[in-house]
């Protein structure tokens, strides 16, 4: 019944020097809809694949906004996310009421990091099932963190945590030398492209289910949502997913691909 | 309720108290913890806007601390709340800064601006909160509601008019200024001519005349009052269709 | 709760016992002589200048009339380009510095992710901290100057004192410098906008002129001082610096000072 | 009523003048001034009967001639090293221009003509009444109710036990002691 | 558990601001008052300290001027309950306000009167309106009024001795009681009774009120009643005056009765019936 | 308790175009209670008018010691005193009592019968003379008369117009002080003719 005998608690290493419990937390942060962020000299972006649980209900909230200078876009366990979310708005009010400074984006970093790494060495108490995309700008300009609930915590060019998330990886991958350079919306743009690679089959990028945030030097941390965001999904070119079809991706392919069962998404809900 | 012991201090140095010249837990201080920074602010609705305004001198006893000290302070970027606070430098800002918290973390977790009567309420929950150890502030919180301009001023530990007022000054040259404005903003004490018995209506006033009043209740709070003078920080909020707009002007005040 | 007319809700005397004036010692004035602050220092003077900020604070320590130390370092250098100066009592002034201070800075730089504490930042963390004593009745006696450049690179210079009170302006000075030596300020700086016209030397030239003045007149000073220019290559703090061209000669213009009767 | 209750003093035939304590005075702090009000009061009465004998009586002193005289006494006591510490009323009824007048001094020598007043507890709680009841043209009659309806509201409101009041009538033909 | 962890673990700012009980200080999330935790100085005693800030007429000069003063009266009558009160706050000499509801609305049930400091009136009033509503939730019925007035009178016992100052009557109209009026005051003291006059006032208000108290007043007569004993209240009273608050309390709740300015009534009861003769018309 | 405020009252004086106006309350109270609604506290010296304020007692004697030497002066002159004279003897007389002060705070206006100029001063208790140009206040509502006089006032008023402006000066004042009020005289002094009027005011 048990795969082992050591994934009871978060304490036990494995004969193989693994925590299972962190382990299948990461796996629960794959089950969440997929999340990008990536950064440029001058702005940091964020965009997310929100779902609904069904057709009536409305979409999941994936961004939250932290501060003025400050967000993050979230793949998992959601109320996770609030609870260290609500924390991490703690850190950054301080930080403005004590210093007068707005919280430089690694120190609330390395204080959620903190924060996670406790639940993965004390008993009782299980990592969160979260995984956080952290973009935002302070004096050392613009910064994009990914968060894992085993209280790993690094500064990336541009990343994706969530369902599929691997080929939205690869496609940064292969543009992240353009990214410093880019104007916000080219930014934007690629940003949007990396997500779609991770939609399931036949399903495709519409303003309902696709949350965009930028954060700049000079402009504060702004979320966009429903048709704020078709200025930048129709410089996408093709919206729909690109999974099965046999062709390399053409900027202007049309038309959809074969249709193939795509996996049930049960997790979807729990974003 | 409330606790009574000195705050236990986790942190290694030893309690400050220990090295206090009397015996016993509790020390007496000679020092009391207020002091008077003079200044004074005032604020007029009209129809569709709201004014408030307040010096920057920044004073103790008979010295100037600074000619720059702004007293009227908003709440929040996309807030039409404006806090105006004077009497001890420190309570006020540190009225401000409670209410600067409060309105963003209401805005965090209810995803909208608190309204101005939320507001209201919640300022004197603060100022209460302090009633066995009042914060020397004296507070007028003006905002847009529903397309008019509201109005709440307070006194030091809180109580105030939940319907809100037309104007209001306080601080140290308030009861200069007040009789000014009976007179000129509500019209007390004028009658339409030649009808013995019938007050003026009073209606809100326009903007310029609002302009005019406030700017000629500082002159003259600055003439007869040595705690006034320096510069003058105006800030509008004025409701335009759904929204608002938020406006400030610094004017001149005699130096000495 | 009394009920007589003329103090109607006012409290009773035989619950409250009776009115106690001594909580409200210092009504008004800077100045507070109490027994509580032991070994003090004096003013500490300081003026904004087109591009930086000098500030100036002697070397004494005074233990009620006693001249006791005459080497005490009352500006505390606190980053590249912020300086702290504090007068009142010295051994408030050494828990700030030594303690609190050099705790923030080491955590700030233990960070080592490019971000450093500058004097806005600095300036309202020790307002705070001195108002939250205040609040706790535990006074920091002492009143600080913070110099250094604010978050747009442009002179910063703001004072706090033990009630938590906070407020800015192009030239400041605690204690005795207040009545002294800011109108020997304002006349070069009235305002922001003459700052800029103000030239470092200018500025060195009218802080000396102003510590001479205070040698004078504030009987708890001395002709040594540490003297802090900020500017953009950082800060240069020298301490032990001697009153230049010192001299009492003005002493038989003033009536009834000395000898002359008439 | 004993006679040395009577806290009023005859000044001459159409001036009356009763006095009391200052509302703060307490009892042992009175019994060394005791002695005082009461010769303040006769000191009073004495010189205006002495100015009513000296200028050949054909004029006596009018009401707000004897107030003026005794507000001019208090005031110089207020500020000598024993002041007096009593409130007084003056009534009485000036034959030259034919009409009464009544006078409030305070300790301070403060002084007013007024339609009606009191001293002590009484202000707080019988002016208003009087503000409501009183008129310029009542009667006897009339006046005797509202001063019931004063006493009443003194005896159910005031906490100390009411022994009873002396009334004085002041009018054209003299002063008349009231049975109450 | 937390404790253990909080050991080991460094909350990012642990230092000089955040040691202890001082971080509620600065990190004030909810509601300050949800929890009711009223900041105190830590010293000897509090409540000389709050005096000596705040005793204007102790000290006239003292810095804090909490407003005070007016007059407010409530009496039984078989109509039911007439409220009155004056709308005029001052510290020290100063008129802070002319216009202050001193009726609060408890609930379209109950009301309360304020007199003393007016935000003690204020907090502690709204604080009995939320506390009626949940003993009507607990209660499934409406709170009787001498239940209302004891748990008003237990919370200001509370805090006897600390500086509260309010003097307050509240009133309203259950099936249980009828027509019910208390008289409560920040010593804790409670009296049930049948007419009340409270304030600076208060003995102006009683002259007028008892001379023609009955009650058998008729609703009309009681109303013209509770307006003539405050109008004399402020006539006399340095420290009342403004407008007349006026509420007629019914089976079916409360009633207002408008919020008149005293002026016109005065120099209507003065020309029309010869009131007040000692206020002159003539040089 | 403070001398100044145990009585109450107010009195202001302006100047006008040729004219002056001196107008006060007629209150006299004991602290929180009102005694009498018809104490005016102006005083007539033949065409000199003196308003004072304080303690009631200290304004009586005052104000007769004054008629006295006044009357002793139009003997020996045979004419009125004029204002600036008669300012002299008020500040004179009061530093008499340097070290046991009357608690009065006195204003004086009149025009000069000689030259025609409108004249007022004001006094502290020990007859610190202040002569002012456009207003003088004093009472327990001073500040509140400072103030609306400051933003009310403008130089050249006509006598009508001087009444409108001191007329809703005092009125404003009072009405926002607990210790003065119940009723305000007004004295519109020209040349030739004095106006003196009783203003209906608020009653509480």
């Amino acid at each position: 019944m048990f795969r082992n005998s050591y994934d009871n608690d978060s304490v036990t290493f494995s004969p193989q020097g693994r925590i299972f419990q962190v382990e299948y937390a990461l796996e629960a942060i794959k089950q969440g809809s997929a999340a990008v962020g990536l950064v440029s000299n001058t702005h940091a972006v964020l965009v997310a694949l929100k779902r609904n649980a069904e057709e009536l209900g409305s979409y999941q909230k994936k961004v939250i906004k932290i501060d003025s200078h400050l967000g993050l876009a979230l793949a998992g366990l959601a109320p996770d996310a609030r609870v260290l979310s609500n924390f991490m708005r703690q850190q950054s009010m301080s930080s403005r009421l004590i210093y007068a400074r707005p919280i430089p984006v690694a120190r609330v970093v390395n204080a959620i990091a903190d924060k996670a790494q406790v639940n993965t060495q004390t008993y009782g108490r299980r990592p969160y099932g979260v995984g956080l995309l952290i973009a935002g700008v302070d004096e050392t300009g613009p910064h994009l963190w990914e968060f894992q609930p085993s209280g790993m915590v690094l500064e990336y060019k541009g990343a994706a945590i969530g369902a599929r998330s691997q080929s939205a990886r690869t496609y940064l991958e292969r543009n992240f030398e353009l990214f410093p350079g880019l104007s916000r919306d080219e930014l934007v743009v690629h940003g949007l492209r990396a997500l779609r690679d991770s939609l399931a089959q036949d399903k495709s990028l519409t303003s309902a289910n696709t949350s965009v945030a930028v954060v700049g030097i000079g402009e504060e941390f702004k979320l966009y949502d429903g048709d704020e965001v078709t200025m930048w999904l129709e410089k996408v070119g093709d919206v729909g997913s690109s999974r099965g079809r046999t062709e390399i991706e053409q900027p202007e392919a049309s038309g959809s691909g074969p249709t193939a069962a795509a996996a049930p998404d049960t997790m979807d809900t729990t974003d | 309720m409330a606790y009574l012991h000195t705050a236990n201090i986790i942190s290694d140095f030893p309690p400050s108290h220990h090295h206090h010249t009397s015996a016993g837990p509790f020390v007496q201080h000679q020092i009391t913890p207020y002091t008077n920074n003079g200044g004074t602010i005032l604020g007029i609705t009209g129809e569709d806007f709201v004014v408030l305004a307040g010096d920057t001198r920044h004073s103790e006893g008979y010295s100037i601390n600074s000619r720059t000290e702004k007293k009227v302070h908003r709440l929040g970027k996309e807030s039409s709340l404006v806090l105006a606070t004077v009497g001890f430098g420190a309570d006020a800002l540190d009225v401000v800064e409670t209410m600067k918290r409060a309105v963003e973390d209401y805005k965090f977790h209810h995803n909208k601006e608190m309204s101005p009567p939320a507001a209201a309420q919640l300022l004197m929950t603060i100022l209460y909160s302090n009633r066995f150890f009042p914060k020397y502030a004296y507070c007028i919180l003006v905002g847009i509601h529903a397309g008019k301009g509201v109005l709440y001023s307070y006194d030091v530990v809180g109580s105030y008019s939940k319907s809100g007022e037309r104007r209001a000054a306080a601080g140290a040259a308030s009861d200069l200024i007040v009789p000014f404005l009976d007179n000129q903003v509500e019209l007390k004490n004028q009658y339409v001519p030649y009808a013995w018995e019938e007050e003026i209506p009073v209606q809100p006033l326009p903007m310029e005349k609002v302009r005019r009043l406030v700017k000629d209740a500082f002159t003259s709070a600055t003439e007869r009052h040595i705690q006034v003078g320096d510069g003058l920080q105006i800030i509008t909020v004025a409701a335009s269709g759904v929204g608002w707009g938020v406006s400030e002007e610094m004017y001149e005040l005699k130096k000495d | 709760m009394n009920h007589t007319p003329e103090n109607w809700g006012r409290p009773r005397d035989d619950i409250y016992g009776f009115y106690d004036k001594s909580f409200l010692q210092n009504t008004g004035g800077a100045q507070q002589h109490t027994t509580r602050p032991v070994v003090t220092g004096t003013s500490v003077v300081a003026l904004k200048y087109n591009g930086g900020v000098v500030m100036a604070a002697d070397n004494l320590a005074s233990y009620g009339s006693l001249a006791r130390f005459t080497d005490i370092k009352r500006i505390k250098q606190v980053g590249d380009h912020t300086i702290v100066g504090a007068g009142g009592d010295i051994s408030d002034m050494q828990y700030l510095f030594d303690k609190l201070l050099e705790s923030v800075l080491i955590k700030e730089e233990y960070q080592n992710d490019g971000h450093a504490l500058r004097a806005p930042h600095i300036y309202s963390y020790l307002a705070r901290v001195l108002y939250n004593r205040r609040c706790k009745f535990n006074f920091l006696w002492n009143s600080i100057l913070v110099a250094g450049y604010d978050d747009e690179k442009k002179p910063f210079l703001a004072s706090a004192d033990l009630l938590g009170t906070r407020f800015s302006s192009p030239a400041l000075a605690s204690g005795y410098g207040a009545q002294l030596a800011i109108p020997i300020l304002r006349k070069i700086a009235p305002d922001e906008a003459s700052v800029t016209k103000i030239t470092k030397e200018q500025a060195i030239e009218a802080i000396k002129l102003c510590m001479k003045v205070l040698f004078y007149r504030d009987a708890r000073s001395m002709n040594k001082y540490s003297l802090a220019v900020i500017s953009e290559e950082g800060v240069d703090l020298t301490h032990g610096v001697a009153l230049e061209n010192e001299s009492w000669k003005f002493a038989e213009t003033v009536r009834g000072y000395g000898a002359q009767t008439v | 009523m004993k006679a040395e209750d009577d806290k009023t003093r005859i000044l001459n035939d159409h001036c009356l003048m009763a006095y009391s304590g200052e509302a703060g005075d307490t009892g042992m702090l009175t019994r060394s001034f005791g002695r005082g009000k009461v010769q303040f009061a006769e000191f009073i009465q004495a010189n205006v009967q002495l100015y009513g004998m000296r200028s050949n009586c054909t004029q006596a002193l009018s009401p707000s001639s004897v107030s003026s005289f005794v507000r001019t006494e208090l005031a110089k006591s207020l500020r000598s090293r024993k002041p007096y510490n009593l409130n007084l009323l003056i009534g009485g009824y000036d034959t030259v221009n034919d009409k009464p007048e009544l006078y409030w001094l305070d300790f301070l020598a403060a002084k007013d003509k007024l339609p009606y007043a009191a001293h002590g507890y009484a202000q707080y709680y019988c002016l208003s009444i009087l503000d409501k009841h009183h008129h310029p043209n009542i009667d006897l009659e009339q006046g005797l109710k509202i001063l019931r309806m004063c006493i009443e509201e003194l005896d159910r409101r005031m906490p100390m036990n009411f022994k009873g009041v002396n009334v004085k009538v002041i009018t054209k033909t003299g002063i008349q002691d009231l049975e109450y | 558990m937390d404790t253990l962890i909080a050991q080991y673990t460094e909350p990012v700012y642990d230092d000089e601001i955040y040691d202890g009980e001082d971080a509620q200080l600065t990190r004030i999330s909810g509601p300050p008052t949800a929890n009711l935790k009223f900041a105190l100085p830590p010293i000897a005693q509090p409540s000389a300290f709050l005096r000596a800030v705040t005793d204007d007429h102790a000290n006239p000069d003292c810095p804090i001027k909490i407003a005070h003063g007016t007059t407010t009266l409530a009496f039984r009558f078989k109509g039911g309950i007439i409220v009155a009160t004056d709308s005029r706050a001052t510290s020290g000499n100063w008129i802070a306000s002319q216009t202050v509801k001193k009726v609060i609305e408890i609930n379209d049930k109950m009301l309360g009167t304020m007199a003393g400091g007016a935000a003690d009136c204020q907090f502690w009033l709204n604080y009995l309106g939320m506390e009626c509503r949940l003993h009507e939730l607990r209660h499934k019925r409406r709170i009787s009024v001498a239940a209302a007035s004891k748990v008003l009178s237990n919370i200001v016992y509370s805090y006897k001795g600390m500086g509260l100052s309010m003097g307050t009557m509240i009133t309203g109209v259950t099936p249980q009681e009828g027509p019910a009026l208390y008289y409560v005051d920040s010593d804790g003291t409670r009296h049930q009774g049948d007419l009340f006059c409270v304030g600076s006032g208060q003995t102006f208000a009683y002259g007028v009120l008892d001379a023609e108290y009955s009650y058998d007043l008729s609703t009309e007569d009681a109303l013209a009643l509770g307006t003539r004993s405050i109008l004399a209240a402020t006539h006399r009273d340095a420290y009342s005056g403004g407008y007349i608050n006026l509420y007629h309390v019914k089976e079916d709740g409360w009633v207002k009765h408008g919020f008149t300015d005293t002026d016109g009534i005065f120099w209507k009861r003065k020309l029309e019936t010869g009131e007040f003769s000692n206020v002159t018309v003539d040089l | 308790m403070d001398p100044f405020s145990i009585n109450g009252g107010a009195c202001v004086a302006m100047v006008g175009k040729n004219c002056v106006a001196i107008a006060c309350d007629l209150r006299l109270g004991k602290q929180t209670l009102t005694i009498s609604n018809n104490y005016p506290k102006i005083f007539s010296y033949g065409d000199t008018y003196l308003g004072l304020t304080g303690l009631a007692t200290d304004i009586e004697t005052v104000s007769t010691d004054l008629r006295t030497k006044v009357n002793m002066y139009r003997l020996r002159e045979e004419r009125d005193i004029e204002p600036e004279t008669f300012t002299n003897l008020v500040s004179s007389y009061l530093y008499q009592r340097r070290f046991g002060p009357f608690y009065v705070s006195p204003v004086v206006a009149g025009i000069n019968n000689r030259t025609g100029e409108p004249f007022i001063a004001a006094f502290d208790c020990l007859g610190c003379t202040d002569y002012s140009k456009d207003f003088v206040v004093s009472g327990t509502s001073s500040n509140q008369l400072f103030g609306t006089c400051e933003s009310l006032w403008e130089p050249g008023l006509e006598p009508e117009d001087l009444f409108e402006t001191i007329s809703q000066v005092l009125l404003n004042s009072m009405d926002r002080d607990a210790l003065a009020g119940w009723g305000a005289h007004v004295y519109i002094i020209t040349k030739d003719q004095v106006i003196k009027r009783l203003l209906k005011t608020r009653q509480d």
